[in-house]
């Protein structure tokens, strides 16, 4: 109950306009397919419908779509914007629609008898519009009395439109570098300069640490195959550099590898796709079997975390490796005593962002929490948390989408932009790729007095690396270097 | 495949009306549901389903004699279907057997007890083995299909010996069916009742066998294989042009499918039996003289008439005719006429021959029906279960499997959205039983239920848990009243106030002299006991030396007097106060009435009413709408009931 | 072996002895004399007995007749009714399965179903055999005010049924039913008019098991002769067809003439098979 | 009158009924089917337990009354308890029921009857008047969302009418023949339309198990839509 009350009033007292202006986004459309689209939809509609198992679950939602409409209050988006197009149910039902009207026979029927429905190509223009503007969270999902699962929908929806041709520009680039390039990843990054980033991150860390070390690659037989967002290589040295800081103080430095051919977690596919995410995910196995490892162990990426968790088993069966988030690795580590974190190295208070994959949709709610109590004095929660968390306003592929960025600022994380506010934390700890870019762009977007960090950029300072410098040293030469 | 799914989706609609009704049969027994009676015993269910069925599943026999008997390979390729045609036939006889027996759960019995001086004996175990030895004869398909060689080959191995043991069986069984009706000669019509009976069967179930694969070959190849019956333009026509000017090459020449010479063969030995059956009963009827009932002109006579038309008239001038035999059209008519000659014949001999004897009439009931044709629906599927996943027949529609078909803007019509949306056969099958169980349910649940009037005895009288009101349906016809039970007790005077009314008795209360009377409240029922009277009669010290016969009531009932034959009135003219409600100018036999529960309970409340009305001053207290709230009820009541009222 | 003589003269048509079997056989009474307005014959499961008028003032009782041969217990195929030595024909409720071959091949049609039940049985008269074997007299003999009833030895019954007939001046006809029809049954009747109408036959009708019995005995010889038969002939055309193929591939062509084809060899055997069939069905 | 009083109390009633269970039967049917057949392996592996909770806390929605739809969604439970209760147990019901199928339900005294029929009329008017009035209501709702909610009205006002003379503008058996045919209406809408929630609303939380897609499935389709050598 105490979830929605901090939230802000975002809906103006006066009634929302009901039919606002219609805004087509084709600038992120690769380019919008012109011809015969209806019959297009209905047919991929139809092929999804033959070989998936999309059918049963459109049947029982159609058949139970009450459209109640208490998803309405959980819907972070609809709270900005007020635009009742938001409306996660309103969003389900245009698929849902579809499918009565053409693939089920009391739709067959009703068309025959009421003024039946038709698919036209402005309906899909909508979809296009509104199915990108739903950050996947699935926190509508909590508060549907019948438990509908609009993500999923929405998920569904995605994969229809994106059959037909409709895909963000930015998704689709990214996917088809990661599936059919010479690099094998989203950002395009060669193997040589994955190699020089290496490098030049081992140097950082002797310089940092005091100890010389050189980051596994390709190495065979190794427990952990490790793969993060391969953004995080050019953007986030901070977190790769504290999860080699975490591997190397537990004694694992000889466990764990990178490989060299396929070195992205980073899988799209979770947000609009079953054929590229099976793909991806199939590519992912592929490389760890080739290393013959034994875990495939994620770093701080929300998506990737859980579509490797959720969908390698899935689509694997039998032989899938286990999949680990850092965050569990590193938690492991503590529990058994295996690294020491000085407590007294962070003195800001501390607060703790809940990726909506990992959180609501996954598994990793506590973990986070009782690493960060573990070393930090001033830690606040935010509220609503955990499950109940609000998005950061990027979720669901939208934050690689740059086109999108106004709406990402003024619209999708305008809540949560007012939740960072109030909980006056200093350092916000966002343990996903996706968030982190997000929330750092809110924070510049609406200046506001925090920075965004990684857990493990945290843990890179305060921990205590055998025979290496202390943390409390670290912290006065890093002081000594800003001065 | 359009035609085959079509065709499924009937079966299945049929078979499930068939469940629905044979829940019926198993829920509320077998005469409720069927129109059976001590006079026609044996009705749709045995006759058509068991004998007829039994008869026309030969095909297992017959084909096995030619085959491996008399080494005609040519009719090897028909040896699995006629197969799978015995055992389904079997099957389905056995299934609707156990709905027709009295005690179903009892069908074990006749395993471990032995008549054998029973005919019926005889044909249970003859059955029983050679379905049996169907099943073993299938086996080799199966087991193939499923892969396990070694069971097969040891099957195929012994193919011959089962052939042999099943052809002695078939034969004494299909005689013994015959044999059956041995034991009624004073009761089946002379048309039909005969010493050679036995015989008779045996040969007509025979040629009608032959003639019933050659009908199903055909059907099959409409549904799945046109050209290797219908040859490759496939044209149908009865009649062909003379072979003289199909000869003259005046393009008229008609390719005909590989499979037809060896129909047309089968079909030759099938009329030849039939022909030698038709001449048999004849010289029967001359010989036993039953002849005069064939010209009686009775409806038997020309029943017997068709039936003999049917079964070997008609196929023989198709198949010995040149001109007509070579069509596949033509060859198929033949066949279905035989079947049907055949279904005929054996309905004759075991319903309609007795109509005469029994002085009665049957016609199947709706739960008759549905059984008997759900259970044929349901061999029809697994027909075509078999022959889709098993290589019965030919298979080379197999390889011409198209794919689904692409799915095309034309979302609209009912039959694309009939066999894409409902693509899997689950869901059209589930959307089938929603239709047709209710259906079947709504008709026949409302017919049977009421047919075994045992409801009636239950309470009419339901209550609340509070137990300040009761709601009460005295007849049971759905037209109820709220009595407000709290009330009444206390204005009464309390607790003790119970017996003020409820010396009456509820329907079912068995320790009340009302019951005597008034056993079923809502049923007609007999008041006067004659047994008592003859009884007492007879005991009377008073009359002793009077000769209590029926001509005796005269000794106490004079003439003239009250209770006497001359004064004797129906019960309405006496309890016309209690009967006003209903119009009993409806004809129906006087005995029947007496006084209803609902009419029991008006006379008991509403005087009371009315004279309470006046203590409290409450016009409205007496009236009907008071307790019925209806003002419907209120008019009908200013007309009928109390006109001297107002 | 018990039996019943009927007196048709001096039945008056009270039918005690009807209400007499419905109290002996616990039936319900009501339904009883429901049925008795509602039926043909007014037997049902209710009422094993009843009472008809033969004739102008001639009452005759219609129930079981007890054949000495009874084609019920012939026909029943788990052997549920028997003829017991005492004279009886009774049912076994605990072997039925309700079939109901024995309400088909009564001659009499005196078995009656349940047909309301869910569970039926078939009902018919057992002579009140529980009170046969304590020495009693059946129900409806016992409760005969007239003495149209008697029970006692068979062969007793039947001389008594002659001295009637000889001693009655005629008013007899000379006849006892249930002497010879039908292989004799152990219910007499003696009267002096036609009983037809409660389905008497001609006298000299034969017993039903007597007709079929002979049949049905030779079930195993016909089953084994038409295996047997059907080997023969299996036989031969087996060996037919080898002297054929040897025939064939030694290309000799001068015993051609006896060679067939198989349409021959089809045509051959024809009349043979349907021979054999003859056989076993007369 | 009386005879289509009969005819709808009757037959009418048996197949609309039964036009229901069918129906709904092939809903659960076809879900567990699908849970047992095309998850096979992982049929263990569904979240029952979760289900039965998640269904369960939803009986009595006290944690699940949130700010923004507080009125919507007390209006909306008490109208359900409404109509569960009312329709299965109330006096004339029960003996219906009790002719009909046997059942043996206990019955609530007429004034708690009148109270919730009452108080379900006013919650789904309050619903109706949702859906015609705020614009987010509006939004999502269709012709078939007002139409099930004038049926749903339809028997609880006829059937009150029915009960209480003095209030009934309309002859006892008009009204009772609209209560009737229109429960009969509903019985059939039941499993055809969104009121199947009856039954699914307990199904529709599997989604952690439809989340596990079918393996191979997304190849399947980029081959029937773009041919074999399909790309990205």
């Amino acid at each position: 109950m105490e979830t929605a009350t901090v939230l802000p009033a975002a809906i103006p007292a006066t009634e929302m306009t009901e039919t606002p202006s219609r805004r087509v986004f084709p600038y992120h459309l690769l380019e919008r397919p012109d011809d015969e689209l209806v019959d297009r939809f209905l047919e991929a509609f139809g092929r999804v419908l033959e070989f998936t198992d999309y059918k049963p679950l459109l049947d029982s939602y159609r058949r139970s779509n009450t459209k109640c409409n208490r998803c309405a209050v959980a819907c972070p988006v609809l709270q900005a914007s007020g635009d009742p197009k938001d409306i996660p149910c309103y969003r389900t039902n245009l698929l849902l629609d579809i499918y009565e009207r053409y693939f089920t026979l009391d739709g067959w029927f009703k068309s025959r008898l009421t003024n039946a429905f038709e698919l036209t190509e402005e309906i899909i223009d909508e979809m296009g519009d509104i199915f990108y503007r739903c950050t996947a969270c699935r926190r509508c999902t909590r508060v549907c009395p019948l438990g509908f699962d609009h993500g999923l929908i929405t998920r569904l929806g995605r994969y229809l439109l994106s059959l037909i041709g409709i895909v963000p520009k930015a998704l689709q680039v990214s996917v088809q570098e990661q599936l059919e390039g010479e690099t094998h990843n989203t950002s395009k990054v060669p193997r040589a300069g994955l190699i020089d980033v290496l490098e030049f991150l081992a140097e950082e860390m002797e310089e940092m640490l005091g100890v010389e070390l050189e980051f596994p690659t390709d190495k065979v037989d190794r427990d952990y195959v490790f793969f993060c967002a391969v953004s995080d290589y050019l953007m986030e040295p901070d977190t790769l550099m504290g999860n080699a800081a975490v591997l190397y103080a537990s004694g694992d430095w000889d466990r764990w590898t990178i490989g060299l051919c396929n070195y992205d977690g980073i899988n799209y596919g979770l947000f609009y796709s079953d054929w590229h995410l099976e793909n991806i995910i199939k590519q992912l196995v592929s490389e760890v079997d080739r290393l013959r490892g034994r875990n495939i162990l994620i770093g701080e990426c929300g998506h990737a975390s859980r579509a490797a968790h959720d969908f390698v088993p899935t689509f694997m069966g039998r032989k899938a490796p286990p999949v680990l988030n850092f965050m569990e690795y590193t938690l492991d580590c503590i529990r058994k005593g295996r690294i020491t974190l000085d407590p007294n190295v962070i003195t800001e208070r501390v607060t703790y962002h809940d990726p909506c994959n990992i959180a609501r949709s996954g598994w990793i709610i506590e973990q986070p929490r009782e690493i960060i109590r573990s070393f930090i004095g001033d830690f606040v929660e935010m509220t609503p948390k955990g499950s109940d968390n609000l998005c950061c306003g990027g979720g669901g592929g939208l934050v690689s989408i740059d086109e999108m960025h106004e709406f990402r600022m003024e619209i999708a994380g305008k809540m949560k932009a007012e939740q960072l506010r109030q909980t006056g934390a200093e350092i916000v700890v966002a343990p996903c790729a996706n968030c982190k870019k997000q929330l750092k762009e809110l924070v510049d977007y609406y200046e506001l007095p925090c920075r965004v960090m990684g857990l493990h950029d945290l843990i890179l300072q305060a921990i205590e690396i055998p025979g290496g410098i202390s943390p409390m040293e670290r912290k006065e030469q890093a002081a000594l270097y800003a001065i | 495949m359009r035609r085959t799914r079509t065709l499924k989706d009937i079966l299945w609609a049929l078979a499930m009306a068939g469940l629905v009704a044979g829940m019926f049969r198993l829920w509320f027994g077998l005469g409720a549901t069927t129109n059976l009676t001590d006079a026609v015993p044996w009705g749709l269910w045995k006759i058509l389903n068991m004998i007829a069925g039994v008869a026309i599943s030969t095909s297992g026999f017959t084909i096995g004699f030619l085959v491996y008997v008399l080494k005609l390979e040519r009719f090897r390729p028909l040896m699995k279907p006629a197969i799978l045609l015995a055992f389904l036939g079997y099957g389905c006889s056995c299934l609707a057997l156990l709905f027709d027996i009295g005690l179903p759960f009892r069908f074990w019995h006749p395993f471990l007890m032995w008549n054998e001086h029973s005919f019926l004996f005889e044909v249970f175990w003859c059955v029983i083995l050679y379905f049996t030895v169907t099943a073993i004869e299938l086996g080799p398909t199966i087991f193939e299909k499923l892969r396990i060689e070694r069971v097969a080959e040891y099957l195929h191995s012994i193919a011959f010996g089962v052939v042999v043991v099943g052809i002695s069986l078939s034969s004494l069984h299909h005689s013994s069916l015959g044999s059956l009706f041995l034991v009624t000669p004073q009761r089946l019509h002379p048309l039909w009742y005969s010493s050679l009976l036995p015989l008779f069967f045996i040969i007509s179930a025979m040629g009608a066998g032959m003639m019933f694969i050659v009908l199903i070959k055909i059907l099959y190849a409409r549904l799945y294989n046109r050209e290797s019956v219908f040859g490759p333009k496939g044209e149908e026509t009865i009649f062909l042009a003379p072979l003289s000017e199909r000869k003259a090459g005046n393009g008229n020449h008609r390719s005909v499918g590989r499979d037809m010479p060896m129909l047309i063969g089968l079909a030759s030995i099938a009329v030849s039996i039939l022909g030698v059956f038709g001449i048999l009963q004849i010289i029967d009827l001359l010989v036993s003289g039953s002849w005069r009932a064939l010209i009686a002109g009775t409806w038997e006579s020309w029943l017997f008439g068709l039936e003999m038309i049917l079964l070997a008239g008609l196929p023989s001038f198709l198949v010995w005719n040149p001109r007509t035999r070579r069509s596949p059209t033509a060859l198929g008519m033949a066949a279905f006429s035989a079947c049907s000659g055949l279904m005929l014949n054996r309905l004759d001999v075991g319903i309609f021959g007795y109509f005469r004897n029994a002085g009665a009439f049957y016609f199947p009931s709706l739960a008759e029906w549905a059984l008997s044709i759900g259970v044929i629906a349901a061999a029809g599927l697994a027909f075509l279960f078999f022959v889709e996943n098993f290589p019965i027949f030919d298979e080379e529609w197999r390889n011409r499997r198209k794919d689904m078909g692409v799915f095309r803007a034309s979302f609209d019509s009912l039959s694309r959205v009939w066999n894409t949306a409902l693509s899997s056969g689950l869901e059209r099958t589930t959307v089938i039983a929603v239709l047709v169980i209710p259906l079947a349910w709504g008709i026949m649940y409302p017919m049977y239920s009421r047919a075994d009037g045992i409801e009636a005895i239950e309470p009419a009288v339901g209550l609340d848990i509070t137990r300040t009101e009761l709601c009460i349906d005295g007849n049971k016809t759905g037209v109820t009243t709220n009595f407000p039970h709290a009330d009444h007790r206390e204005r009464l005077g309390g607790e003790s106030s119970c017996r003020s009314c409820h010396h009456m008795s509820l329907p079912g209360d068995e320790t009340t002299a009302c019951f005597r009377c008034h056993r079923q409240m809502v049923q007609s029922t007999l008041i006067f006991d004659h047994t008592g009277h003859t009884r007492a009669v007879a005991e009377s010290e008073q009359l002793k030396g009077i000769h209590p016969s029926n001509h005796s009531c005269a000794v106490c009932h004079h003439e003239g007097e009250a209770k006497s034959a001359e004064s004797s009135k129906p019960c309405l003219d006496c309890h016309k106060e209690d009967t006003a409600w209903a119009e009993r100018s409806d004809g129906e036999d006087d005995l029947a009435y007496a006084v209803s529960y609902m009419e029991a309970m008006h006379n008991n409340c509403i005087p009371c009413h009315r004279e309470k009305a006046e203590e409290v001053d409450r016009k409205t207290l007496g009236d009907c709408s008071t307790c019925h709230r209806s003002l419907v009820a209120r008019q009908i009541v200013s007309e009928t009931l109390v006109p001297d009222d107002h | 072996m018990k039996g019943i003589l009927v007196d048709v003269t001096k039945c008056s048509g009270c039918e005690r002895c009807v209400a007499a079997c419905i109290t002996e056989n616990d039936s319900d009474p009501v339904r009883a004399h429901m049925d008795r307005v509602l039926t043909k014959d007014g037997l049902s499961e209710n009422r094993l007995l009843s009472v008809l008028s033969v004739d102008d003032g001639r009452f005759a009782r219609k129930s079981c007749m007890h054949c000495l041969e009874p084609s019920c217990v012939s026909a029943c195929l788990v052997g549920g009714i028997t003829k017991t030595p005492e004279g009886p024909v009774i049912y076994d409720p605990d072997k039925c399965i309700g079939c109901r071959y024995c309400m088909l091949a009564c001659p009499f049609t005196i078995p009656r179903y349940e047909w309301q039940e869910t569970t039926p049985f078939m009902r018919k008269c057992e002579m009140c055999f529980e009170r046969v074997k304590d020495g009693l007299d059946p129900a409806c003999v016992e409760a005969c005010p007239h003495g149209a009833l008697l029970f006692g030895e068979r062969d007793d019954l039947l001389r008594v049924a002659y001295s009637r007939i000889a001693s009655g001046n005629d008013v007899y006809l000379p006849r006892v039913w249930g002497e010879n029809e039908f292989g004799g049954t152990s219910v007499l009747y003696i009267s002096d008019v036609d009983l037809s109408p409660i389905g008497w036959p001609e006298p000299d009708v034969e017993s039903i098991p007597s007709m079929t019995e002979p049949l049905i005995t030779k079930t195993p010889i016909i089953g084994m002769s038409v295996a047997s038969s059907l080997l023969g002939v299996n036989w031969i055309i087996r060996r037919r067809m080898k002297l054929q193929n040897e025939i064939a591939g030694s290309g000799e062509t001068t015993i051609s003439t006896e060679a067939t084809s198989p349409a021959e060899t089809a045509g051959s055997v024809g009349p043979d098979r349907s021979d054999q069939k003859g056989g076993e069905g007369a | 009158m009386e005879a289509w009083l009969d005819f709808a109390r009757g037959p009418l009633f048996a197949f609309t009924f039964g036009i229901m269970l069918a129906g709904l039967c092939r809903q659960v049917a076809l879900q567990i089917y699908f849970l047992s057949v095309n998850k096979g392996r992982r049929l263990k592996e569904v979240p029952w337990m979760t289900m039965v909770r998640d269904s369960l806390s939803w009986v009595i929605p006290i944690r699940h009354i949130e700010p923004g739809t507080k009125i919507f969604s007390i209006a909306s439970f008490l109208m359900h308890i409404g109509l569960i209760i009312v329709p299965l147990f109330l006096l004339d019901h029960v003996v219906r029921w009790e002719r009909f199928l046997g059942l043996n339900l206990p019955a609530i005294g007429k004034g708690v009857a009148d109270i919730l029929t009452l108080l379900t009329i006013a919650c789904s008017l309050l619903l109706l008047a949702y859906r015609t009035f705020r614009a987010r209501h509006r939004m999502v709702s269709g012709p078939m969302d007002y139409f099930l909610l004038m049926l749903l009205l339809l028997p609880f006002v006829s059937g009150y009418l029915a009960a209480h003379p003095a209030i009934n503008p309309a002859p006892w058996d008009v009204m009772m023949l609209t209560h009737i045919l229109s429960a009969e209406a509903l019985f059939i809408m039941v499993p055809a339309s969104k009121l199947a929630h009856v039954v699914l609303f307990f199904f529709d939380r599997i989604s952690a198990v439809h989340w596990q897609l079918r393996p191979g499935a997304g190849d399947k389709v980029a081959e029937a839509l773009f041919g074999e050598e399909a790309k990205i």
